[in-house]
């Protein structure tokens, strides 16, 4: 023993153990249950798809490295958030998006939602998130300009892009209802295993649904997300949906339309589950999921905007800190939470 | 009935004073350091907003407006708006001090805020009736309340944030400000 | 223009102003509180840094402080003469004018002189640190370079060289913050004119000082022979007695421990002060707060 | 006896790695006394005991050396015969500074004349028994020390009804209880009754881990024949089934009020090594001399269960296990989860060192504290509910009233929210950190 040097004991606070999590793991496997529904935007956007995923991560991860040495502290990128964020940004874009747009919701998403703050973990809302809603206020055009996604035949000639544009399912039965007419939208059995599978116009990582709740159950496995978010926020529209379907048959669609089109699942399962920016307790995590619900519906019923994803996880992680303080557990051994 | 609930969704969604119309800022990022004191604000400033618009309405259409004196409308708001907020402060004072001590100088700068000024003319310039303009008032003092509790909620987290020197501080909260009121803008034309 | 027009209007707004006037005028006088004057007038004068020096929390608090509870008036270090005239004017008492004091850190044992014992993995913070296995330094006195007296400094004051503090006398204003904050108690308010000061704090036989740090004062009591009265001994440790001016200072160079330095206002107290102004820009330990040292 | 599942389980904890297959079925083996012994004054929680002897007395083994200073304090005894070589101060595993007794052996190992056990226990006076603890000098032997003779005089209107023993050793790689279980479960149940006796109390549980199955068999077979209000209560293996408040609300259902003691609800929670070690000094009149510490860690030749005198140094202690056969990143007192790390071997085992640890430098890192990510699994996991990433927030800057709103004080420090959190954050630490500032804030306000 005398030999030992002891200057290299380490010598810390007890725990001694770690779990052996970290948040480079967790962004892993965040990255590794979004590869489904990217591989699946590559089938149905094809290049545009490859090439808004690519400029988004780089862009992201360029950006932070950027931003980290003019703020003079260590690049951290390692921890692979960017990544994460470059992806959900990507996913978010509608396919004809000019990679140009798509660097102005990078700096957006990076640069002032994320690096102002501070960086990880002291970001208000969530950067992919704030990226999407001002990319769509500034270039309203471009964000809402949807393309059917591709079949064999375009595949075969690859044409990327078809001269013409379709909206989206939500665009399109929002329009119809506000001037008065039937819905546009078949809805059935057929249509419903193509909105599954993302066979529909949107954003390029949205459109599947079936890819993103094998994501999301990754995620539930490897414990990187719990269910009551994802369960909350589904489960609310579905309520939301069906009390308005029940009220009124003619001017809004089935309980599983709202459930499967739109930005709903990817909102739920990856967005509105971003750590940094939602409760911190079960109880807290509940209350978000619902008001992300029930902001989701008031925004695609009454709102302007066909979709309202985005602006309920954003207003919802505005009220998070006031969520996480209204829903403190009761300590051990008292009677309430306050002392 | 229906015409009052969009008055309310408008003001305190839609048209948000602080987020949407950026009146007010002054108190908004002044107040809101700690909840406490941000509700006390909030009190406040329901108070002044609600009771301001209902003796503007009635000075503007019993007086000025028989009088021929509309083009007097700033001047005579500012005083009583003015007086309004001298009485407030005088009262928290006798009734609750620390609140008084905490709100400190912004509790005479609601005299100023171009808040209680705005719903003032607002409510002339729509033409509301005697119940709408109090109601809307009203409204529009519950949006500056959500808009100043949410922030005061962010302003907490920010606060322990670590943003880079010349971010520190007011920058950075109006950053979060700007950020806050790009997600109101969902609501924008909710109700038109 | 008629003049009726111009009668109405000012009746109508002046009506408006009287009755607002009226009941500002009954409010005021039935819902008045007292309050003393003098308080915000001490309010005035103190400088608002809200520093904490004077033992009250802020300046608000010790203003009220002198004028109701009758505190001493000689507690804002930052204000100076200056303003401790001003509040003796205005208490009415006599002012009685001390020495610019300012800190001095009592240990120059840096990451080359004096070697720590085991790594520490925790929260970069000195109070923190000595609270775990003792602090990592071997010497059990010494400065232990985690900042925790950089991040109370009001004023900047406080730099770190090599991993010790060291107290820039010119910028400091006598808060006395960093004398609290330092868990090892090495920081010492001293008068801004002396300049010679022994800085090492270990109270240890000479052997174990000598293990520990290559300045150390290792209670040799050479500094008593030369220089006399103006060092006395506390253990196996020389203290500084500011009263008495050092008239020898070849102590200086003399002492076996090298751990007596002059140093003017301008420098710092660093036993080689080769470098009066630091070559890197002043460390920012309040970034590095939860970094482990590794 | 039949042991049954308690009934209970507090929501959140951890669960660790135990590796307590390193040193579980290895008996309990006596080491030799070593050259020096070097006894600490400050064993146990509360005042460091008083000296009384100096350079150059001899002593006899059970001869007492320190006595108790003040109500919370325990007497310190010679744990063997031999002469009083040093009474300095010097570091302690806590790595504060404290008075200590260095005896060199004469290697007779005489006990001191004049110990008599009170055999016939069961028709004892009460405070003859509780005397005999406390010239014993008996304290927790889990790990925090608190004087057992305190615990065993509540004051009069605090009725105590239920007695529990804590065998659970959540602590992982400790494995010293478990041996006691298996080869003193006699001793145990007696030292229970002792106990129990003292206390009035009506009901026994025997707290065990389920991940001890011989424990609980062995119990069971000593404690055949016993009365219906003794129990056996098996926990589910959990991180920190052994922390006091959490085991009283397993097994009674009962919350200890925040600030509040188990006599608040009627408990007593002894270690079965305490209760072993009134056995001892009740039923044989032997002061508190030795105890059992678990040697354990990937790099430790042999890990061992080691039945040594207090004040072995550690090093000692590790050649007694065959020394190292691979690099030591950390030495631990204690098992991982609440252990104090040391800058070497140079602390003595006290009368709570249940176990000495060695980690490999691949089991343990030195760690780069991250931003909060509120990922929220430290809530999930503390066993005291509160929010850790909060108010590690708030201490990180330094706001101590709204950490001390947010319940600091009733923080355990067992370790569970630094052990889940993914950015490595140092929570235990901002906690110990925050607890004594709002301490030292509360005491400035008494004085006030």
């Amino acid at each position: 023993m005398a030999e030992q040097d002891t200057t290299k004991y380490i010598v810390s606070t007890n725990p001694h153990a770690h779990s052996g999590d970290s948040v480079q793991r967790i962004m892993l496997d965040v990255i590794i249950a979004l590869i489904p529904a990217t591989l699946l935007s590559f089938h149905f956007f094809g290049w545009h798809a490859v090439r808004l995923v690519t400029a988004c991560v780089v862009g992201c991860v360029g950006i932070e490295v950027i931003c980290r040495k003019l703020m003079g502290r260590d690049l951290g990128i390692t921890d692979l958030s960017a990544v994460v964020t470059g992806l959900l940004l990507a996913f978010n874009l509608p396919p004809s998006l000019p990679c140009g747009m798509a660097l102005v919701g990078c700096v957006f998403a990076i640069a002032i939602a994320k690096q102002l703050f501070g960086g990880i973990g002291y970001n208000p809302f969530n950067p992919a998130l704030i990226g999407r809603v001002a990319l769509l206020i500034s270039f309203p055009v471009a964000m809402t300009k949807w393309h059917a996604p591709l079949n064999t035949a375009r595949w075969a000639a690859l044409n990327w892009v078809d001269g013409t544009t379709t909206a989206t399912p939500l665009g399109a039965v929002k329009t119809a209802i506000s001037m008065g007419q039937p819905s546009p939208v078949a809805w059935g059995n057929t249509s419903m295993l193509n909105y599954m599978l993302g066979n529909m116009s949107g954003c390029i990582g949205e459109v599947s649904a079936l890819a993103l709740i094998v994501g999301g159950l990754y995620l539930l496995y490897r414990r990187c997300i719990s269910w009551h978010i994802p369960v909350a926020y589904i489960g609310t529209v579905a309520a939301f949906a069906a009390i308005l379907r029940i009220l009124q048959p003619d001017a809004n669609m089935p309980v599983l339309f709202h459930l499967l089109s739109g930005g709903l699942m990817l909102g739920a399962i990856f967005m509105a589950t971003d750590m940094v920016t939602s409760p911190l307790t079960k109880k807290g995590m509940l209350v978000f999921g619902i008001g992300c619900g029930l902001l989701t519906m008031v925004i695609r019923r009454w709102g302007g905007y066909p979709e309202g994803v985005s602006f309920a996880i954003i207003l919802m992680n505005a009220i998070t800190p006031l969520i996480n303080r209204a829903t403190r557990p009761r300590v051990f051994g008292r009677k309430s939470v306050r002392a | 009935m229906i015409s009052y609930v969009l008055i309310v969704i408008g003001a305190v969604l839609v048209n948000n004073f602080v987020l949407t119309r950026f009146l007010g800022i002054c108190p908004f990022l002044g107040v809101s350091k700690k909840l406490g004191t941000a509700l006390g604000m909030c009190g406040a400033v329901i108070f002044v907003m609600t009771a301001a618009s209902a003796v503007t309405w009635a000075l503007q259409h019993k007086i000025l407006n028989p009088l021929g004196l509309g083009y007097m409308q700033t001047i005579a708001f500012i005083l009583v708006i003015a007086s309004f907020v001298q009485l407030v402060d005088i009262a928290m004072k006798k009734s609750a001090p620390k609140l008084h001590g905490a709100l400190g100088i912004f509790l005479p700068l609601i005299t100023t805020n171009c808040a209680v000024m705005g719903v003032a003319v607002l409510n002339v310039q729509l033409k509301y009736s005697f119940i709408k303009a109090v109601v809307f008032g009203f409204a529009a003092s519950l949006g500056f309340a959500l808009a100043l509790i949410i922030f005061t909620g962010l302003r907490e987290k920010i606060d322990r944030a670590n943003p880079p020197r010349a971010f520190q501080g007011v920058a950075i909260a109006l950053v979060t400000a700007g950020l806050l009121s790009l997600a109101f803008m969902g609501f924008a034309t909710l109700v038109k | 223009m008629d003049i009726n027009n111009i009668l109405i209007t000012s009746g109508a707004i002046g009506g408006v102003g009287l009755t607002c006037g009226t009941a500002l005028a009954l409010a005021a006088k039935f819902l008045a509180v007292k309050e003393d004057p003098r308080v915000e007038a001490m309010d005035e004068i103190l400088p608002g840094a809200n520093c904490g020096g004077c033992g009250f929390a802020g300046c608000a608090d010790y203003a009220k402080a002198v004028v109701l509870d009758g505190a001493a008036i000689n507690l804002c270090a930052p204000g100076g003469n200056e303003v401790l005239e001003l509040i003796a004017e205005a208490m009415g008492q006599e002012a009685s004018a001390e020495e610019k004091r300012v800190a001095v850190v009592m240990c120059a044992g840096d990451s080359e002189k004096a070697p720590r014992k085991h790594l520490y993995n925790g929260v970069a913070d000195c109070t923190a640190a000595a609270a775990v296995a003792g602090g990592d330094k071997l010497c059990k006195y010494g400065c232990l370079g985690y900042g925790s007296c950089a991040r109370v400094c009001p004023s900047g004051a406080i730099e770190f060289k090599n991993g010790v503090a060291i107290v820039h006398p010119d910028l400091c204003i006598s808060c006395s913050a960093c004398v609290r904050a330092c868990p090892r108690n090495l920081i010492k308010m001293v008068p801004v004119s002396k300049t010679i000061h022994v800085v090492c704090s270990s109270k240890d036989k000479g052997p174990i000082v000598k293990k520990a740090c290559q300045v150390g004062c290792i209670g040799c009591r050479m500094c008593l022979k030369l220089a006399g009265d103006a060092f006395e001994m506390e253990g196996f440790l020389a203290l500084r007695n500011y009263d008495i001016p050092v008239e020898n200072e070849l102590i200086v160079e003399k002492c076996p421990g090298k751990c007596i330095v002059k140093c003017g206002a301008s420098e710092a107290p660093s036993p080689e002060a080769t470098e009066p102004t630091p070559s890197e820009p002043s460390t920012e330990p309040a970034e590095a707060t939860t970094e482990g040292q590794t | 006896m039949k042991a049954t599942k308690a009934k209970f389980k507090f929501d959140g904890g951890i669960h660790p790695a135990y590796h307590k297959e390193l040193a579980r079925d290895r008996a309990i083996e006596t080491m030799p006394i070593p050259a020096l012994l070097r006894v600490s004054m400050s064993q146990h929680l509360g005042a460091p005991a008083k000296p009384l002897v100096k350079k150059g007395d001899t002593v006899k083994r059970g001869q007492c050396i320190g006595e108790a200073a003040g109500f919370i304090s325990a007497a310190v005894h010679a744990p063997t015969s031999g002469t009083i070589k040093e009474v300095g101060t010097a570091p302690t595993a806590m790595g504060t500074s404290a008075a200590f007794i260095a005896i060199e052996p004469d290697g007779e190992d005489a006990w001191i004349e004049g110990l008599e056990g009170i055999a016939d226990w069961q028709n004892a006076d009460t405070k003859a028994l509780i005397a005999k603890v406390a010239a014993a000098g008996i304290a927790g032997m889990g790990g925090a020390g608190f004087p057992t003779n305190v615990k065993l005089s509540p004051p009069p209107d605090k009725p105590i009804d239920t007695l529990i023993l804590n065998g659970a050793e959540c602590e992982p790689y400790l494995t010293a209880d478990h041996r006691l279980m298996v080869e003193h479960a006699e001793q145990i149940w007696t030292g229970c009754q002792i106990v129990r006796k003292v206390l009035g109390a009506k009901h026994v549980h025997i707290a065990i881990e389920d991940n001890k199955p011989e424990a609980i068999a062995a119990m069971e077979q000593a404690m055949e024949g016993a009365d219906d209000d003794a129990s056996i209560s098996i926990l589910k293996t959990e991180y920190p089934q052994g922390a006091e408040k959490q085991q009283i609300y397993a097994t009674t259902g009962r919350e200890v009020p925040s600030g509040g003691l188990p006599m608040d609800v009627g408990c007593v929670v002894e270690n079965v090594g305490t209760t072993l070690a009134v056995w001892d000094a009740v039923v044989n009149g032997k002061p508190l001399t030795e105890r059992v510490t678990t040697v354990t860690g990937m790099p430790v030749s042999e890990p061992k269960n080691v039945l040594g005198r207090i004040g072995i140094p550690y090093s000692d202690l590790l050649d007694f296990c065959g020394g190292l056969k691979a690099d030591v990143a950390k030495i631990i007192s204690g098992g991982p989860m609440m252990g104090l790390a040391q800058p070497g071997l140079d602390a003595t085992t006290t009368k709570t060192t249940s176990g000495l640890l060695f980690l490999a430098p691949q089991e343990t890192q030195t760690f780069r504290s991250m931003p909060c990510i509120a990922c929220g699994r430290c809530v999930g996991a503390c066993p005291m509910y509160l929010v850790p990433a909060e108010l590690s927030q708030m201490l990180e800057a330094e706001d101590y009233e709204a950490a001390e709103e947010l319940n600091v004080l009733d923080c355990i420090e067992c370790g569970c929210c630094a052990f889940a959190c993914p950015a490595h954050r140092p929570l235990v630490q901002h906690m110990k950190q925050g607890k004594s500032k709002v301490m030292l804030k509360r005491r400035q306000a008494q004085k006030k």
